[in-house]
């Protein structure tokens, strides 16, 4: 045997989207990408993949195309209140519309999902309002949602650090017999994080019922790709010991086919798998970011060519599944829950500021049943002295 | 599952390692979803074989050989104790927490108060502590003042075999995070442990020795110590109050307090450097407390800020008895 | 390499995020030893900006765009180091320190004291600190208490745009590690810096206001509030001497304790959590220095013990004026 | 494309080693490895690898031998000391002899090696003092040698953090312009270790000049490699996007042409190469352990069949290249510098204590030196008393 120094360097020549300057900017037209899984094209066909075969109802197929729709019109809405100064700051899901809904549609009862900061769409599709959502990028708590009873962790935003709890949670699943799995979700740039490496070894090592799922979207806020991995990043998982596998997270079939088959493995109890979904973040990091700063507006216009509503748009309106009517009427359901979500976020109630002090122990200390008291006199003190 | 435990009278002479090895082993047979997890814990039964024949009798899924990752152990924890289990995590030393503290402190800390107290994070993480043994670099550390500064985290010191036994239980049973230290020099310190006992609560300090000049406050490997000091003392006519506080977060002062009101005067003695060691934030609360009573300050005695020497240097570091003993002198003369 | 700076007046009204960045540039053209590291420092210039510009004139080899991965940023500034650079890294907010938290108390606090001095460890950690800009969690902590708790590491906080320009190359020219303190919420604060100057000695305190009745401490963003209390207590007919503490590892007390003797009162005030915060130790040290001048116990102004609450409810956590001046009166009523 | 995991699980049972319970036990003669480097068989036969050609002189050889032969009888006598209470405690390198020389005499002047604590075998190659690895485990202090003037970093305890200092310290390299590489040392468990694997990231993103030389002695204290990886370590590094070989530890031989081969390419610009030398522990992890609570002892008797001295012994022998009286001579060379380091040992005097103040800054702080002053006015004071 040998080095394998001369295999992987073949390897990346043929992968060959690492070869420009801006990750994927090169290659437009995604079929040219030789391991990445399809099952819609950016022009909305149908192809089939004989690994990944998906039964898909057309109610099912309109469903995706509402969900989509719905959760972008939240995402703008969304930034437009923190414009307008209703939120602190948003992070927008822009063009990961179909990864997010691909992946959490994936999941059953039962099932887990810990999701980063900016997994709107998963969380829609868990079931947690909106406005739970809304409640912590306006500064109201660190939303409001029951994680485990959703079946979908709180938001994570120290990045990495919700791989191993995912991990963590899956061991336990594995303990209790059953027939559940985890699915974690990370950016491109978490996988450098030490943490998410050790993510990937605890759950080899205990073969644990957990999916990684990486929404690649191209950026670390500024940072594009290639500063964390010169090989696309689902070849990361061999090298622990599982399989990883590439999908255009712009497809949601393509999305939703690979991620139930991983779901599936792992609840089997055949071990982790890491997928890749290949997007784009269309939009800033967040609200508080200039994106114009470090890439060309050209490489978004080429993203829009693969836009994963336009494409599900183009493939239903193509096979007939839906008509006009049925798009308008998906409209006005957005615009029906962008009031909901404008109004409950500025109607938002302030939470009473002893709230800082009551969770912080499931058994609260005499020391901060004292220090609460100290402030209440306190406030209390000084509202008597406003008087 | 064991039942070991149960043949045995209930009161029997116990090391500290032996009192945390019932201990846990009463935990598990409590509750199926204590789970054991760390570095050689297993096969093994730990560095210090405080989890000695754990996982032969409730096996390999419940006393877990981890991989070597700090963070990835701790943070594991946390999906377990998501999923309604009762971790119960192993830091083979010291000086190898830092590698899960990002975990620690931004996760196992703060989730209860993320989700508004829906997750519990029922976790307890073990560490053996402190110096004294001639160990290499690392394997002598005391940073209980890095969690006993983090809101969120509940942090316990023992001292003897009778609350090693019972502290790691209820440590184990508390529905919040508890690092728990235990006085690696001390292992071998043996007491008759009376195992059918009523326990003292976990967070509260105790005054093991009843005195009139000086309130010494000490915990863990230092609590020997302060009593070592006392006895001499005594010898030479000087009466020291010495407690052992347990509990480092949440501090239990009233106990302290009052003790100072009477004798005027506080020494606090441990084994992490003086500044921002646990000592500073005792001195900076007793003297609120106690202003008008103290006729000294409160002194303070600790390893220097210095990093924790070589080994043929710590006995100079270490506080003993003797410098306990000085401090006890210059509170006396202020 | 650029001479953007020679061409202006020595003299300019200068942002403390601006001063940051000359304090930076000028730094570089100094010495080609330094570089910079961290996320998002180089084509963005930071997600304060703080770096604007410095890559584009002095390459991506002097300011690195790093992988996402705080432990790998400063495990790597060390290598740096040893291999004579002196690596300045940013930390993009104060709660994202914790994963590179082995590497700072393992390694970079303890190299050089591990060689004996052989080797040197000249690296700056920048990091952007403390509340009150409406973040969503862990972008508004103070964790400074953690490192200077820890021996072998120096530790500042500026406070203005003076100290930010000349602190920021002293740091730099230190031949032991800092850890440098960004007062986040102020980096918009301004004020006229005479870049011809001759700067005061970094880990040195200073009386920014003199007053009789109390001394408050502060440091980084408190600073300012100190200052706005001080104003209107003297409305009150009430004299604050005010002091910018600066360094807060070592500490500089001599001024405080020679204050502290003369008003007999002391307050401090910063961000973290109150228990083993900064004020712990200079409470304590304060107590012991001027025990008999001491007219009250020094009393504590800071977070309280919970995690950073939602921006919601960070006006309720975080100190203000009136809180400094709740403390000040019960100092006056003791 | 579609998800690796069949070609995973093939690899893995092709490569075969962790079929039984027992790393390697399965499998006594190294060959029957097929992804293995070797140059010199268990039984001292030398093959060729065309991809690893060796040129090595007699001289070099008959040298290879004396320094393995010397190391591992300091290595005894320091497990002596030890037990007779001269030192705290010691790391025996114990079986590991060919790995540590093959690979440290691979080392050229200008290069930098980042050690754990158990490589007294790349330090002897350095030219270190063994008096200053004694005094760090008499614990006098943590090693008397200038790591930067010896090219050989301190020994680091804290497990893996080494390897980013060894990434940065490449960093540096590649920005003086200099042709150098360096040399970064772990164990199989460092592998699990987030920070190693930032390493790796950050290694392979800059392309930096450094080799990971991973010592799989199969065992992290009692932990067999299976619960760090379930796949041969040296792929690993694919899936951060560099080479990764696996050469058989035991031949120090091998072990030369590897590393020689990974440095150069690293100096020549072409980026990190990760080695996992697959070899024993022969004795305990250190003497505070007891390894025979984890393993049995028929492992380690089938690994004495590949003992690297006795394998290089025979070839000499076999070849003409040494004679009795040469070995002879390695005897007594070792025997001397065993009784030079007993000596060196024992008579070794304390540090005064002052000492622990001393280096804790490049500048001291007026705190530190008002500690210091305290701290000595005490000690005569007590000094005083006792008179
Ligand atoms: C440990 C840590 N370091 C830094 C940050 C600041 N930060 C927030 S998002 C981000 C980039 C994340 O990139 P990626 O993982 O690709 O996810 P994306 O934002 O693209 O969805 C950074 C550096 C953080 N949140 N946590
Ligand atoms: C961060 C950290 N955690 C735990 C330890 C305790 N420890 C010392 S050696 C060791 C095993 C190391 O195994 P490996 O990397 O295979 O190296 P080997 O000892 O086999 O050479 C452990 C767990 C440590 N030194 N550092
Ligand atoms: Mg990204
Ligand atoms: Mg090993």
């Amino acid at each position: 045997m040998t080095a394998v120094r001369n295999e992987t360097e073949i390897d990346i020549g043929e992968a060959g989207e690492f070869a420009g300057p801006v990750p994927g900017a090169g290659a437009p037209h995604l079929p040219q990408q030789p391991d990445l899984v399809q099952l819609l094209t950016p022009e909305g066909e149908r192809v089939e993949n004989a690994e990944y075969p998906l039964e898909v109802s057309d109610e099912e197929l309109r469903g995706f195309y509402r969900d989509m729709a719905l959760v972008r019109r939240w995402d703008a809405e969304a930034t437009a209140l923190q414009r307008q100064g209703e939120l602190g700051i948003w992070a927008s899901l822009l063009g990961q519309e179909a990864a997010q809904l691909g992946a959490g549609r994936a999941l059953e009862d039962g099932d887990m999902a810990f999701p980063t900061y900016r997994e709107h769409g998963v969380a829609w599709a868990r079931g947690v309002d909106p406005l739970h959502v809304m409640s912590l990028f306006r500064g109201v708590d660190n939303g409001g949602w029951n994680p485990v009873q959703r079946g979908f962790g709180l938001y994570t935003i120290v990045i990495g650090a919700q791989c191993l709890h995912a991990t963590g949670y899956a061991m336990g699943v594995q303990r209790d017999g059953a027939e559940s799995a985890v699915l974690a979700f990370l950016g491109d740039g978490a996988t450098s994080q030490g943490e998410v490496n050790e993510a990937m070894v605890f759950a080899a090592s205990f073969a644990a019922p957990v999916v990684f799922f990486c929404q690649n979207n191209q950026y670390a806020i500024s940072v594009p790709l290639e500063r964390q991995s010169k090989v696309p990043l689902y070849r990361r998982a061999a090298g622990f010991g599982f399989p990883g596998v590439r999908v255009d997270g712009n497809d949601v079939l393509a999305v939703l086919a690979v991620t139930r088959a991983a779901l599936r493995a792992a609840r089997e109890g055949q071990g982790p798998t890491f997928i890749e979904a290949f997007t784009y973040r269309m939009g800033a990091h967040t609200t508080s970011d200039d994106p114009t700063r470090y890439r060309l507006a050209g490489e978004v216009e080429e993203w829009k060519l693969r836009d994963p509503i336009a494409r599900l748009k183009a493939y239903l309106s193509r096979s007939g599944l839906a008509d006009a009517a049925f798009f308008e009427g998906v409209d006005a359901a957005a615009d029906e829950l962008a009031v909901r979500i404008r109004r409950g976020t500025v109607e938002m109630p302030d939470p009473p500021p002893t709230a800082m002090f009551d969770a912080v122990h499931a058994e609260q200390t005499p020391h901060l049943a004292a220090q609460r008291a100290q402030f209440e006199a306190y406030q209390a003190g000084f509202e008597g002295g406003a008087e | 599952m064991s039942t070991e435990l149960l043949d045995l009278p209930a009161t029997r002479t116990l090391t500290i390692g032996k009192a945390l090895n019932d201990g846990l082993r009463r935990a598990m047979e409590d509750d199926p979803k204590v789970v054991l997890m760390g570095e050689d814990i297993g096969r093994l039964g730990g560095v210090f074989r405080i989890t000695d024949g754990l996982q032969k009798d409730f096996g390999e899924d419940r006393v877990v050989d981890t991989p070597l990752a700090e963070a990835g152990i701790v943070g594991t924890a946390v999906g377990l104790a998501m999923r309604g289990y009762r971790p119960v995590v192993e830091i083979q030393f010291d000086g190898f927490v830092f590698p899960a503290y990002n975990q620690i402190v931004t996760q196992v800390a703060k989730l209860h108060a993320r989700s508004r107290g829906a997750v519990p994070m029922p976790i307890v993480i073990r560490i053996p502590f402190g110096g004294g043994i001639g160990a290499v670099e690392h394997h002598s550390e005391s940073p209980e003042a890095y969690f006993a500064h983090t809101p969120g985290l509940k942090v316990v010191a023992v001292s003897n075999p009778v609350d090693a036994y019972w502290g790691i239980q209820q440590a184990i049973a508390c529905p919040d995070p508890v690092i728990f230290l235990e006085p690696k020099r001390r292992y071998w310190d043996k007491a008759p442990v009376d195992t059918s006992a009523t326990p003292e609560p976990l967070f509260g300090a105790r005054i093991v020795r009843g005195g009139d000049d000086v309130t010494v406050l000490a915990y863990g490997p230092m609590v020997k110590t302060a009593l070592q000091a006392a006895e001499v003392a005594a010898g030479e006519g000087r009466s020291l109050e010495v407690v052992d506080l347990r509990t480092l977060s949440p501090l239990d002062l009233d106990p302290v307090v009052d003790s100072v009101r009477r004798t005027g005067r506080c020494v606090v003695v441990h084994e992490a450097p003086v500044t921002l060691g646990l000592g500073a934030e005792i001195a900076a609360r007793v003297t609120e407390a106690c202003f008008h009573s103290l006729e000294a300050p409160v002194l303070r005695v600790g390893g220097y800020d210095v990093p924790y020497p070589p080994s043929k240097l710590e006995e100079a570091y270490l506080p003993d008895l003797d410098r306990v003993l000085d401090a006890v002198d210059r509170a006396m003369e202020f």
